[in-house]
């Protein structure tokens, strides 16, 4: 057991990855001599040198797209995406060809590649740095979608990502990245794929059930504490896989509240949150005893950041959502 | 019957210096009445193609001249949903795609099926995509080319990137991809350029220049020349007479020789005209002159090479009764192969999204499943 | 009235738009002397003129981004994007500008562009032909999009959408392009955008309420043929507008039917209908007699032609899902 | 303080012909020492700049440093979340803005503070961005020139597409698109050299080459020169030494009397420095040498034209007391403009998203104005 930032484990996980298999490289946008902005590929480049760990041109599209030829010549590379708001001029290589070539070519192709994502605001960031896109990707078939919340999640999820044969988009929550946590690094940690796409329950509850990923898994925690306070059983349930979804941890813990609160940054407008809602309560229609609700981002576009903390679900929106599924208004 | 019938393999020979050859304009070897073009540096690149290999690069060109016009006669019967004649285009598909290894991988966009005979995929595999039976008529690494690409420019960097693998892997073959002269246009195209020149990757840009994407033509892509566009990257490039099979395989064997050196990434734009339509739904008569067809008729790259054989005697009866046997024989399995075209069954719908579990398809395979048998039970 | 087809239906909108409004120019890959691949925008060059209908060179990127420069200037551009699976390399400018710029710059710069796309499957192309990407853009603030299912719509949807100050993606049934209806051409027909997001209740029902846009309304009004035919009565809404959406008709429908099926050709998981669940079950929740049930495209990337009848939704898919609303198992 | 303060405006004549002006390397007008270089075709076209613009010139350049260096302090101060600073490259914004006229549009990237200053942009307002209390400081219709694009290489396609515009209009202005040595990778930034080669729209491309792009050394993007990679989507491009105002003056005017004119696009490459961090967050130390930026420093801008005034005796005491105080009244407005910021409402989340009324935003902002109201009568 190490105790260490969400960042540090990442960066851990990624070594190990390295070492363990000589196919994996990494590829972005200044992840060499500076480690990354985040510091999440630090020292990489030093220890595996520049053929490993590759400092790309500026262009994302080229990023995926030199990534997908090196994945078709038998190596895994490990993208990062510098920012969130960047994706998008690789989106045509991701959703027509990362998500279709295996399917494409009746799996003679494989695309085991890792897309790293530092997602989500709360870091007082200018424009296009703190958005939330995982459902442009959760809805893109042939695409593994996940996020992790926490230091050792970092760390064993990125090297069950690195691992799969399929496509994984790796959602980082950038704000959480200093936040320390135990990770067990000591033996050679498990890198087979099969928990990778389990939620986790967090906290067992009685009253209402809270499910989100990412940044806002802290936030439900701290939520789920007021409540108790306040008399209130929460139960809170780390997703961990936003594609596919975990519906089986959800479905149970639902038929024991029989209330469910979706929370995530993005727009609630088609946000994880809109399908989770619409598959528990066909799945547990007459466990409900109200609506399940959905607390996330509005629907406009990421404001300045000076308006920020309005527009992210914190601790009193999550609550009020609470309350709301406990007294349903007919 | 494919290309991987007993035939002389083209392997380049490593030139004395690989690098970039410069030359101004076009680089042609047989002129248009069949004569060769003098005193081209290229024509040294090709010295070792004798009698045998340039009947045997006449029969590739009259055979995949009839693969198309098969597969566009089975399309207008109605067996293809769709299908994109390379008529014109031979030269420039089989001079390129001859000059390659084994070990070199094509990366293509979807008009190259003379690229893939001469790579040695079945014809009536080609056909599959196009009637709508698969997404891909056959295993790229059995091969070393990809199937279709339609997302124009996209598998420019997929080169590029299998290219920088190549050199990673200290490899000595090359990556080419083949792209149009539309493509040009695209972000993609730029991107790749601009990382192979970065990373000095192995890797060929062949552009077939065919004058026109779809109602567009070139002119409208770009103001320059394409090679100009190359060399803006840093990336040395030839023109070539897209429709003289001699010239075509003497400049590729030629970037393909920078590519296993490693002096880095080659573009080669091919001049040709594609004589057909974009596609058999597309109409060129909308947006293009018959003088112009005309024009580029007199350049056909068939009658190129059967001049050329004539002036230098090889063009014998047996030969020719020979050649038209070959096309005769590969339209004729062609044809049976596509209409024993086996359809692909429903649940297939769900076969290889993901190459590990994945709970979603397991469960929505199953309910399909279960909805089908519910039909054969109680009909609705 | 005149009877015409969907496709010349838009024609005769864009037509419309361009005499009304000097400031309209029509961008996109050979939609001049080949009239658009799909002869919608046949004619509109030869008689508007080269630099009012523009062919462009094939980047879909670069149409988009000089269409915004355009917009900046002063123009109303109307692009065309070939067919839907030629948008994502156009998904940066759309979604971080187009999207964007009004709220960035607090209303000082409008984005009154149109970018049609003809979308969906069942004519049998090939790869990227076929796609249904609505719900990205659905899921993007700052954006509006709509979907015609029929000539008359065709007609006048377009108009208002061009009309429009905001940016609107037009999504067009290319597989109905062919089928006629009538259409009100004679009067100058208002291109006040007011009613563009407005669903329209095609068939009045008692029994459920089949929700859909698009290439499946057809179907629909099929399956509540045969459903009627059957003693089923089905009430059959044509959603229109995807962003936003008019829940106030659908919940209005479903209080009254207590049961419905949302059907679309994208992918299910992440697809419209999810939202739609969602936020009926919240609205409807004590109106609702048993879970809202979606019929979509299944979660595999499109198929090759020769499966794509089993990959659409049908008519049988759709009242499969209509008879198990009618008798949900606990 | 605001440049639109009574100062000569340096309106292009127009050159007898603009065809583009080729020169072989860097166009440099004021040498390291001061003096002039001898013999530039380009020496005609500043030949109007007397004693008077020059130090007009030179109290603009001390101008935007001091505002960088105020905004760089008052980042350190946690005023602002984030500063790109310009240090180093005032010489290639002032010099290229001034050339400008009022009815040219500019789309900018992120660091083009010294082109906002002399738009007229009030310095207070370039700061609200930066300080996270707008996602724009100014009304771009107003200044003729665009808010900060984060997005890397976006610009020059809108700037392309505003130039067709222009061209449609026949109007005579012209559009210019900032952006940086970096953004040359991006696709865009390919196809808006194509789509301005193409429709021959009357925008000039400014790319400040820095030689970084945060960590990543120009030579990672590009083997050739950026002006080659101009050159080859047809675009005339001249490279300038971008540290010399004099020379970026008069190659910007010489890019748009061909945009005016009507003959097309133009790439400038400016060789420039970042002397600075890329923004506050980042550490040079670890990519680059105190050597490469010593190296930079003896090119440094302002001292250039300072000695070219020394050299012609424009620098007396007088001139520079008054640009010193100019410089200060400019940093302290900037300062209290800074901290005098009013932050936008909660409520404002929801206005401008469209510019007609939209069921959803409505409901959410009904609903949040409810849950806010809650908490001032019973905060939970
Ligand atoms: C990204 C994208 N945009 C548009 C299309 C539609 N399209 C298919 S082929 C084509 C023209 C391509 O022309 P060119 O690159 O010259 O190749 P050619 O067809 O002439 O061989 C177009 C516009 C596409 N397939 N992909
Ligand atoms: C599409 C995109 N990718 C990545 C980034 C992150 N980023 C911001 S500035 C920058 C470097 C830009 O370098 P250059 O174009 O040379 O401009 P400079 O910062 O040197 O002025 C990067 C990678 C971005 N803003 N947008
Ligand atoms: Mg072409
Ligand atoms: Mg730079």
């Amino acid at each position: 057991m190490t105790t260490m930032a969400l960042g540090k484990a990442i960066n851990a996980g990624l070594r190990r990855t390295l070492e363990r298999d000589p196919k994996v490289v990494l590829m972005g946008e200044d992840i060499g001599k500076l480690g990354g902005v985040f510091r999440v590929t630090e020292g990489l480049q030093r220890d595996f040198g520049p053929k490993r760990v590759i400092d790309t041109p500026l262009a994302e599209s080229g990023i995926i797209g030199t990534a997908i030829g090196l994945a078709v010549r038998g190596y895994r590379p490990v993208c990062e995406i510098q920012f969130d708001g960047f994706i998008y001029p690789a989106f045509d290589q991701i959703v027509s060809q990362v998500a279709k070539l295996h399917y494409r070519t009746q799996g003679k192709v494989k695309m085991p590649l890792t897309i790293r994502v530092p997602f989500g605001g709360g870091i007082g960031a200018v424009e296009h740095h703190s958005e939330s896109p995982e459902a442009y990707f959760a809805h893109t078939p042939g695409l593994r979608v996940v996020s992790c919340s926490n230091a050792a999640d970092g760390f064993a999820m990125i090297q069950q990502a690195v691992a799969s044969d399929d496509p994984v988009l790796f959602f980082e929550p950038k704000r959480r990245y200093w936040e320390k946590g135990d990770v067990d690094d000591s033996a050679e940690t498990a890198s087979d794929p099969g928990t990778l796409h389990q939620a986790r329950v967090l906290v067992a509850g009685t009253d209402a059930t809270v499910a989100t990923y990412g940044p806002l898994v802290a936030t439900a925690l701290a939520a789920a504490r007021t409540a108790a306070e306040e008399g209130t059983s929460l139960e809170v349930i780390d997703l961990r896989s936003l594609s596919p979804i975990d519906f089986e941890t959800i479905a149970t813990s639902v038929k024991k509240t029989g209330r469910l609160v979706v929370a995530h940054e993005a727009p609630v407008f088609l946000g994880l949150g809109a399908e989770i809602a619409a598959r528990i309560t066909e799945r547990c229609f007459f466990h409900l005893e109200s609506p399940v609700l959905r607390v996330g981002g509005f629907d406009v576009p990421y404001p300045a950041s000076k308006l920020e903390q309005y527009f992210l679900p914190d601790v009193d929106r999550i609550l009020h959502a609470v309350d709301q599924t406990l007294a349903p208004v007919p | 019957m494919t290309a991987t019938d007993a035939r002389p393999v083209l392997a380049p020979r490593m030139a004395k210096d690989s690098a970039a050859l410069r030359v101004d304009g076009l680089v042609q070897l047989i002129q248009i009445d069949g004569r060769r073009t003098e005193g081209s540096p290229f024509a040294e690149l090709v010295a070792d193609v004798g009698p045998d290999e340039l009947r045997s690069l006449y029969r590739d060109l009259v055979i995949v001249r009839r693969i198309d016009a098969e597969a566009t006669a089975l399309q207008r019967q109605g067996e293809l949903g769709l299908w994109a004649p390379l008529l014109g285009q031979e030269a420039a598909q089989v001079g390129s795609a001859r000059a390659l290894r084994r070990d070199d991988f094509v990366f293509s966009s979807y008009r190259e099926h003379g690229v893939a005979y001469c790579r040695g995929v079945d014809p009536a595999n080609m056909l599959r995509f196009w009637r709508g039976s698969t997404l891909s008529g056959w295993d790229p690494y059995e091969f070393g080319m990809t199937t279709p690409a339609i997302i124009v420019g996209s598998q420019a960097l997929h080169a590029t990137g299998y290219a920088m693998g190549i050199a990673l892997d200290e490899a000595d073959s090359a990556a080419i991809a083949y792209f149009g002269d539309g493509a040009t246009s695209q972000g993609d195209i730029s991107e790749a350029l601009g990382f192979a020149a970065s990373f000095e990757a192995p890797v060929v840009f062949f552009c077939q220049n065919n004058q026109w994407a779809i109602s567009e033509p070139v002119r409208l892509q770009a103001h320059t020349s394409i090679t100009q566009r190359g060399e803006g990257f840093g990336v040395p490039s030839l023109q070539v007479d897209g429709n003289d099979v001699l010239a075509v395989l003497a400049v590729t064997r030629h970037a393909l020789q920078r590519a296993y050196a490693g002096l880095g990434p080659t573009l080669i734009e091919a001049v040709t005209y594609r004589m057909g339509p974009h596609t058999t739904s597309d109409d060129p008569s909308r947006y293009r002159s018959a003088e112009e067809v005309a024009e580029w008729r007199v350049k056909d790259p068939l009658a190129r090479v059967r001049a050329l054989l004539e002036v230098e005697g090889l063009l014998d009866a047996a030969f020719q009764s020979e050649v038209d046997a070959a096309a005769d024989l590969t339209a004729d399995t062609l044809r049976r192969g596509c209409l024993a075209t086996v359809e692909p069954e429903p649940l297939s719908l769900f076969d290889q999204v993901y190459a590990e579990p994945h709970s979603l398809i397991a469960s929505e395979r199953a309910q399909f499943a279960d909805y089908r048998a519910g039909f054969d039970e109680q009909p609705t």
